[in-house]
């Protein structure tokens, strides 16, 4: 097998494996001792990072790994989003959650609860019409209210909001 | 007995046939009805004979072919209707036959490519929070997640609550040296807990100032954050690429 | 953003995607027409291939992938589990056949082609998600009518539908 060959076969090896293979692994794989391995797979890291392909050779703890250039995190970061367009952020569960068991609640009480500001999940659940606004509430400022909707419901399961699990040790905290 | 092997490899009657067919070098056109269905009866016959189960295909296949034959060996009509084109009671068989035939030859050409092609090996997906921070399907999402997501925002609460944070404290930490703190962390060891760096720690700004640090850090992709799933043990990894 | 840089970048985007990339979404990541897309990545289709590396791109359905080399497969198989692959009997490979031309076909019309019962060479083909229920046929009964999946492209090497050879005779006989 000449030098070539032998790349080629650890480039699939590498792709195939995922994780990080390790050198002694390959070394029995391709029956070629371990010092020779990593000699060419040093030739292999240097030609990728030269070559600025998209992706490269990493080496953690004499093992070695395919990764991505973090130059293309963009990238990578807009193919993978569509598919999770649909999302949503731990910040707006946790919003939503607030809402489901506290409504009608205004935007005030989220955030004393949460604890942040969170007029950015507010408006993302109001967008995905998850919430809506539910008029306002009586008192200084009349601040908004909100409330979940049927799409909410339908979205979780829910036949009503009564339907809500119960929340263990609830009473302990009100 | 290799017979059997053999008479088991037929797929069914026309596969059978097509093999009689090609066994006696006769053109597929122009079956010698007789001879063929002999042949096929014979492999029938042994099939019975060496008691395996004759499919109900095969027998309509006989009956098919000793009906061919007995309309062949019938005189042929005399030309009272000679506008209507005499049919040779062979057509359909043929037809079927021909058809049968291609998809059976296409199957050999499959089988070629699979052989190669099923030598190939595939990667999964890159797990996509490595490159998604934060970010939760909205399929993914359930009832029981909000509950529990609910619940432990009650309880951190609660937490906080009890522990009587009215106290104040000096600004003692900087984000700053809170980054070169975890940095010099990271240098010992490859991974660890969010939560082991707030061990034993109360102020609030203490652990304001470690999560800005660790925003920056991610930011600057010195680390990488890993968790599982919500509200699991968040894992902070020394990110590889980058050498501290 | 020039051409190496573009083919970096989709190197990346398909190494992290791990399952087949559409040129639509690739035109969309890059904000470059589709066209240009599939030229590219055809060079790098080429390159791959004149190469001899270890990982080669393939096209099914207009879509792209990474997958290894056949010619590997053992140093693979060393290295990864033992693959637990099971062939296709004949009568699946002569059903799959008939589908991949005929479809969208009905059982009945398989079992006419092939004069025997392909229920369970329909059940396996199903089971490996060669072939898929594609809905139902108008009239009488309303039957079950089948179709060939990528993954059928993918297992052998086929690009699209319209890639398979024809048929000997089929233009005599139809």
């Amino acid at each position: 097998m000449d030098i070539k060959e032998i790349k080629s076969v650890i480039e699939s090896l590498l792709f195939v494996a995922g994780d990080a293979v390790s050198c002694k692994e390959l070394s029995s794989v391709l029956n070629i001792d371990e010092s020779t391995i990593k000699k060419i797979i040093n030739q292999m890291i240097d030609y990728y990072n030269d070559e600025g392909r998209g992706i490269q050779i990493i080496e953690v703890n004499n093992s070695f790994q395919f990764c991505t250039r973090p130059e293309h995190y963009e990238y990578i970061e807009r193919l993978v989003k569509p598919n999770t367009r649909q999302g949503l952020s731990q910040a707006a569960l946790e919003t939503l959650s607030i809402i489901a068991y506290k409504q009608p609640i205004t935007k005030a009480q989220i955030e004393a609860i949460r604890g942040v500001k969170s007029d950015s999940s507010i408006a993302r659940l109001a967008e995905k019409e998850l919430i809506f606004e539910a008029g306002r509430q009586d008192g200084p400022g009349r601040p908004m209210i909100f409330c979940t909707t049927d799409n909410f419901l339908k979205l979780f399961g829910l036949k009503s909001i009564s339907e809500l699990p119960p929340l263990k040790e609830l009473s302990e905290e009100q | 007995m290799p017979i059997n092997v053999k008479l088991q490899a037929f797929e069914g009657p026309l596969d059978l046939l097509l093999h009689l067919i090609e066994k006696a070098e006769v053109d597929i056109y122009d079956i010698p009805i007789a001879e063929i269905t002999d042949q096929y009866l014979d492999y029938i016959h042994m099939m019975k004979q060496l008691d395996l189960e004759v499919a109900s295909e095969f027998l309509l296949m006989a009956a098919t072919l000793l009906e061919i034959k007995s309309k062949m060996l019938l005189p042929k009509p005399k030309k009272e209707n000679n506008q209507e084109e005499e049919i040779d009671p062979r057509e359909e068989l043929i037809q079927k036959l021909i058809e049968y035939k291609k998809y059976k030859e296409f199957s050999t050409l499959l089988k070629e490519k699979l052989i190669v092609y099923e030598k190939v090996f595939y990667k999964l997906p890159e797990p996509i929070e490595s490159y998604l921070t934060d970010y939760t399907s909205l399929s993914g999402v359930t009832v029981d997640m909000l509950t529990k997501c609910f619940q432990s925002i009650l309880s951190k609460n609660s937490k906080e609550k009890r522990s009587n944070v009215r106290e104040i404290y000096r600004d003692t930490f900087t984000i700053e040296d809170r980054i070169i703190s975890i940095t010099h962390l990271l240098a010992a060891k490859p991974a660890f807990y969010f939560d082991d760096l707030f061990e034993g720690r109360k102020s609030r700004h203490e652990i304001i100032v470690t999560f800005m640090a660790i925003l920056e850090l991610i930011k600057q992709k010195t680390i990488i954050i890993e968790q599982e799933k919500n509200f699991d043990r968040i894992l902070i990894r020394r990110n590889i690429s980058f050498s501290i």
